[in-house]
């Protein structure tokens, strides 16, 4: 009877990178090589990590499925759960669910420009995205990362950029909000460096994610620069608890994060009757 | 007939007093689901006020109200009865309100109607009753079948038995004078708390164990209690977690203790929390248990009486008992 | 649905409680480490906390701790009139008391939770009381768990 | 309405024999059926003359057989080597859940599509799969009963196994809907009697239905000042959610043992503060009428538009036992005026 849908397996941590002070990038690996190397996902998808004992969060994926290994975890302590994961170490055992919920638009976008705005933590999702695409290379058109932080202790996969820069056809501007002593790039917010910037709406998505009132501010942004609704793609935060569609927490109206997100289009947010079109 | 009056007395003061913007909100009684369930009627216009109604079903509490609603509102006109100023004068005690924020209506009581009682003297088809007046001994229930009469004592609610109201309260307006009721029999509670205190350990725990198999840690108990505004409650708070929605004995347990210690100095005897209760749990009885030892221990006074006086637990006296050390 | 759980000593065939004491930094811990450092002997079955009063232990620390199924919680603080804070046992007291009287009217016994004042060069009485109370909570039994 | 009729042939079985057929049932089966503390609840029966017959509807529906307040899901263990996570051992044995009126029978055939579908909840549907349901027929209603508002008939048996109808001295058996339910009356045989009896069916008198095809699908125009005022009195508590037959949302808690736990689910409330906070502090729903307005929608719009049923069934359950006396039909009605204007 070991069907039940809430049961997660058993993975191990295979290696943790600590990004800023409160954010940690978690490598793990399921301790079944057959779950481990049967685990498909997609770029926006997440996951349910389990810190035994203490209870379940979803956490989104930020590894991208070309390597079936491992996957990375990026989590910032912010309760309970991600506090306790923070304390393990490497070798520590988690539980992980999934994965749930649908994922970017892959196919949609495809031969089109993208262009990739995020703030805080909000990076880790779109990171998926972005070595998606730079994996894919030949499928999509140029891929530009707005990315902005609190101070420069605050930005997330410092060691990737160059890294995604070198690309060609590939632009990644940073940001910070404040500026301390080390920093010696842009200072502003990532709203002002996209208004700068203006990239032309003209066969281009773009792709948002951070704080909520982030991606408001940005999708007002990008509408007055001419962006389709249905071109404005975000991925959203919720309370969850069960991820498959039961406990009802994470309803947007009558939407659910965990299955019908947690990827939406704006349009399909103007859709909804519910607090976030209010 | 006074009854009549009196409802449309206070519906005229309570048009008055938002015509002339003394008040931006008053909190009174409306019909409810039939003639005896009452509901709490939030009025903002003079149109509202044909809401309002006033008679012996008209039980709740409504203190419990004012400090969810204080922040929105410039001053609020509240209907209360002798019983329910006793909250007030805690909530101003307390530093939660100050008293120029109210608008305090006093209406006249002489018993509220416990519904569950009436069901018990009258029988389960309650929405026979259509209307209700009184003598000096007892309520006349006008209903489909003719008029009914009932003694007071048996349908009142247990702490209308022993009445007590503040001294010396100033109501804005009195729609008449207050007088407290009297009644043949006294409040029940005290002797059950006795009967409780005779028990031994095991046979309290038994009992406990049996009244909280029935809770369902909905915590109507705890909302519906004027006393209850913490801004984070400790069964809310997520990180520390004192309190988990597993509903076992242990956690129920924990839940009720906690609810009444941190009201312990502090409950004025509403019965609210009782008569929110789905499941018929005499939670009185443990209120009523903290009230009594506070009055024997500390030489507290009961909750709401006195505008002046301090928490029994912020203070202390240096020849506090300590013969249990 | 109440389990007795059964903690018994292979030792000594006894039962070992399980307790909790909140010591006050400035007196019974002290106390504790002094007990400690002069060899005395003290019965090992409780953890100990330390805070800074036995005024910081909140009612709910105690009734928590009862829920989570210990057998036992004592509060140690300093004597009246010593108190580092010049009167934060004297709230402890006034709150001891309520609690206790509460808890045995849900039908936890009230000898289960205890206050005593123990100073800080008290270790022989720190020895001595921890003794008497445990053997109080031995002949007490365990407690029913709730479950 | 006097639609008596005389002489009909009807398979009866009398109180009497009611009981030793259920004593029969107790023995081959797990018996749950309605019995009465300070409340009347459905609980496991040992003694057949517990069973509580002449009540209308319980304190909690029977969705707590189903989806209890507090469900173990898994427990795990830890050594040295790992952890170890073992679900939760649910019932093996068969149940007979016995007295369910139609309106819970409908609500746990929504909650059925809740539960089941593409990703089946296998805690419910194993203890759904494993019980039998024998109804009775509500001929007499509480002033708080709404449920043909819903098309819900309440001398219909829909949804159960065996359907009964109380005819004072004897029980009708109106219907028997499932090669379950005629294995539990092969059973009974013994005491199944086929007579002529004057045959009464007479349902209930209900509350006026309130016309919930011009509700649904039509929330959104209700005005967002509608929801603070109409929420005003509410309490914020859990009960109209807990009492409720078809409300589902859950919460998940682990609880810590030494070198282990266990992982529950417990029934949570909408209506509470902190049901949508999230770790950040963001509280997509925090006034009290969002989460009023979210309850209702989730009710009278979501439901319709995922499950195509309306996440309500008339029970009344909320309506008594609301300590401030909201109404869910005065709240319904109200809505309809809303959207009319």
């Amino acid at each position: 009877m070991n069907n039940s849908i809430y049961l997660p397996h058993i993975a191990t941590i295979k290696n943790v990178v600590e990004e800023t002070f409160d954010t940690s990038t978690f490598t793990v690996a399921f301790d079944n090589k057959n779950i481990q190397s049967s685990f498909s996902y997609l770029p926006g998808q997440f996951v349910e990590v389990t810190v035994f004992g203490k209870g379940e969060c979803p956490i989104s994926i930020t590894s991208t499925p070309v390597k079936n290994e491992y996957l990375e975890l990026c989590v910032r302590s912010s309760g309970k759960v991600t506090d306790a994961l923070h304390d393990l170490d490497v070798g520590g055992k988690i539980g992980i669910r999934g994965p749930y919920g649908n994922s970017f638009p892959l196919e949609e976008v495809r031969g089109k420009d993208i262009i990739l705005i995020s703030g805080g933590i909000g990076l880790a999702p779109l990171r998926s995205l972005l070595n998606y695409f730079l994996y894919n290379e030949d499928r999509y058109g140029k891929i530009e990362l707005f990315y902005g932080a609190k101070t420069s202790q605050d930005l997330c996969f410092r060691r990737e950029y160059d890294l995604w820069g070198a690309h060609e056809n590939t632009a990644v501007h940073i940001t910070v909000d404040k500026a301390t002593e080390q920093w010696n790039g842009r200072v502003g917010f990532v709203t002002e460096l996209l208004k700068e910037a203006a990239p032309s709406p003209r066969n281009r998505f773009a792709f948002v994610c951070g704080p909520p009132i982030m991606i408001k501010i940005t999708a007002k942004i990008l509408a007055e620069m001419g962006y389709e609704d249905s071109r404005i793609i975000t991925t959203l935060e919720r309370k969850m608890k069960c991820g498959v569609g039961k406990c009802m927490r994470c309803s947007i109206g009558e939407k659910l994060v965990c299955q019908d997100g947690p990827v939406f289009s704006l349009r399909e947010l103007n859709e909804i009757t519910d607090e976030f079109s209010r | 007939m006074i009854k009549v009056m009196l409802q449309k007395k206070l519906q005229d003061r309570v048009k008055e007093l938002l015509q002339n913007g003394t008040v931006s909100l008053f909190i009174g009684y409306e019909q409810g689901p039939g003639f005896v369930y009452v509901s709490p009627c939030f009025v903002r216009d003079e149109s509202g006020a044909e809401r309002l109604v006033l008679n012996q079903f008209c039980s709740n509490n409504l203190a419990g109200y004012i400090h969810e609603y204080n922040a929105y509102n410039r001053r609020i006109g509240i209907c209360v009865k002798g019983c329910d100023a006793r909250a007030l004068v805690e909530l101003v005690k307390q530093n939660q309100i100050t008293r120029e924020d109210l608008f305090v209506v006093g209406v006249p009581c002489t018993g509220r109607i416990d519904i569950s009682k009436l069901r018990e003297e009258y029988g389960p088809k309650l929405e026979e009753i259509k209307g209700i007046s009184e003598t000096e001994r007892s309520f006349l229930l006008e209903t489909v079948r003719g008029t009914k009469e009932i003694y007071k004592e048996k349908i009142v609610f247990d702490k209308c038995l022993s009445c007590t109201h503040p001294e010396g309260f100033e109501y804005d307006i009195l729609l008449d004078e207050l007088k407290i009721p009297e009644f043949g029999s006294a409040d029940p509670v005290q002797k059950r708390v006795e009967e409780m205190e005779s028990l031994s350990t095991a046979e309290k725990n038994e009992v406990w164990c049996s009244y909280l198999s029935q809770c369902i840690l909905c915590r109507a108990c705890q909302k519906a209690c004027y006393a209850c505004y913490c801004p984070e409650c400790i069964f809310d708070k997520a990180y520390p977690r004192w309190f988990s929605k597993i509903s076992t004995t242990a956690q129920k347990r924990l839940y009720h203790l906690i609810r009444a210690y941190h009201l312990a100095g502090r409950c004025v005897d509403c019965g609210e929390c009782e008569r929110a209760c789905p499941a018929g749990i005499p939670l009185r009885l443990l209120n009523k248990k903290i009230e009594k030892e506070t009055k024997k221990l500390f030489n507290n006074r009961e909750a709401g009486i006195n505008q002046e006086g301090v928490l029994p637990l912020n203070t202390f006296d240096i020849d506090d008992p300590d013969f249990f050390l | 649905m109440e389990k007795k759980e059964q903690r018994v000593d292979r030792g000594t065939e006894q039962f070992s409680p399980k307790i909790l004491v909140f010591a006050c930094n400035w007196c019974s811990y002290a106390a504790a480490d002094l007990a400690g450092v002069s060899r005395l002997e003290v019965p090992s079955d409780f953890r100990i906390i330390r805070v800074m009063c036995s005024a910081r232990v909140r009612p709910e620390f105690v009734i928590y701790a009862f829920s989570r199924g210990f057998d036992g919680v004592f509060i140690l603080g300093c004597h009246p009139g010593e108190c580092h804070y010049s009167e934060g046992n004297y709230y402890t007291r006034r709150r001891v008391l309520l609690l206790k009287e509460t808890l045995q009217f849900m039908g936890i016994e009230s000898e289960r939770f205890q206050l005593r004042w123990v100073s800080a060069s008290e270790g022989a009485k720190f020895a001595g009381t921890m003794k008497r109370l445990i053997e109080g909570i031995r002949d007490l039994g365990p407690r029913n768990i709730d479950t | 309405m006097d639609n008596r009729e005389k002489g009909v042939e009807r398979k009866i079985i009398t109180r009497d024999d009611l009981s030793k057929w259920l004593e029969k049932i107790k023995g081959h089966f797990d018996l749950y059926a309605p019995v009465r503390s300070t409340v009347v609840n459905f609980g496991k029966i040992e003694r057949v003359d517990k069973i509580c017959l002449d009540f209308m509807n319980t304190f909690l529906p029977p969705k707590v057989l189903f989806f209890p307040q507090t469900e173990e899901l898994f427990s795990y263990a830890r050594d040295s080597e790992g952890i170890e996570v073992k679900r939760a051992e649910d019932l093996i044995k068969e149940r007979v859940l016995f007295g369910i009126r139609p309106c819970d029978a409908r609500a746990l055939s929504i909650l059925d599509m809740v539960f089941g579908g593409e990703i089946q909840d296998s805690h419910y549907i194993e203890k759904r799969r494993n019980t039998v349901l024998i109804g009775i027929g509500c001929t007499e209603s509480l002033n708080t009963c709404f449920c043909s508002t819903f098309g819900i008939d309440p001398l219909s048996g829909e949804g159960t196994d065996i359907f009964l109808i109380d005819n004072g001295g004897y029980f009708t058996i109106k219907e028997v809907n499932t090669q379950r339910g005629r294995s539990l009356i092969d059973l009974g045989n013994t005491f199944i009697k086929t007579e002529k009896v004057d045959h009464r069916e007479e349902a209930g008198s209900v509350t006026v239905p309130i016309n919930i095809a011009s509700i649904t699908g039509n929330m959104e125009k209700v005005q967002e000042d509608f929801w603070n005022n109409t929420s005003d009195p509410c309490l914020s508590c859990g009960i109209c959610t807990y009492v409720c037959p078809t409300c589902h949302c859950f919460d998940v808690e682990d609880e810590e043992k030494k070198n282990g736990g266990v992982r529950f689910r417990t029934w949570d409330f909408c209506m509470s503060k902190d049901f949508a906070r999230m770790a950040s502090g963001e509280n997509p729903r925090i006034s009290k009428g969002e989460r009023y307005r979210h309850r209702y929608f989730h009710k009278f719009d979501y439901f319709p538009k995922k499950y195509a049923v309306v996440g309500c069934v008339g029970c009344g359950r909320c309506i008594s036992y609301c300590p401030v006396n909201m109404d869910i039909r005065k709240v319904l009605e109200r809505i309809r005026e809303n959207i009319q204007k």
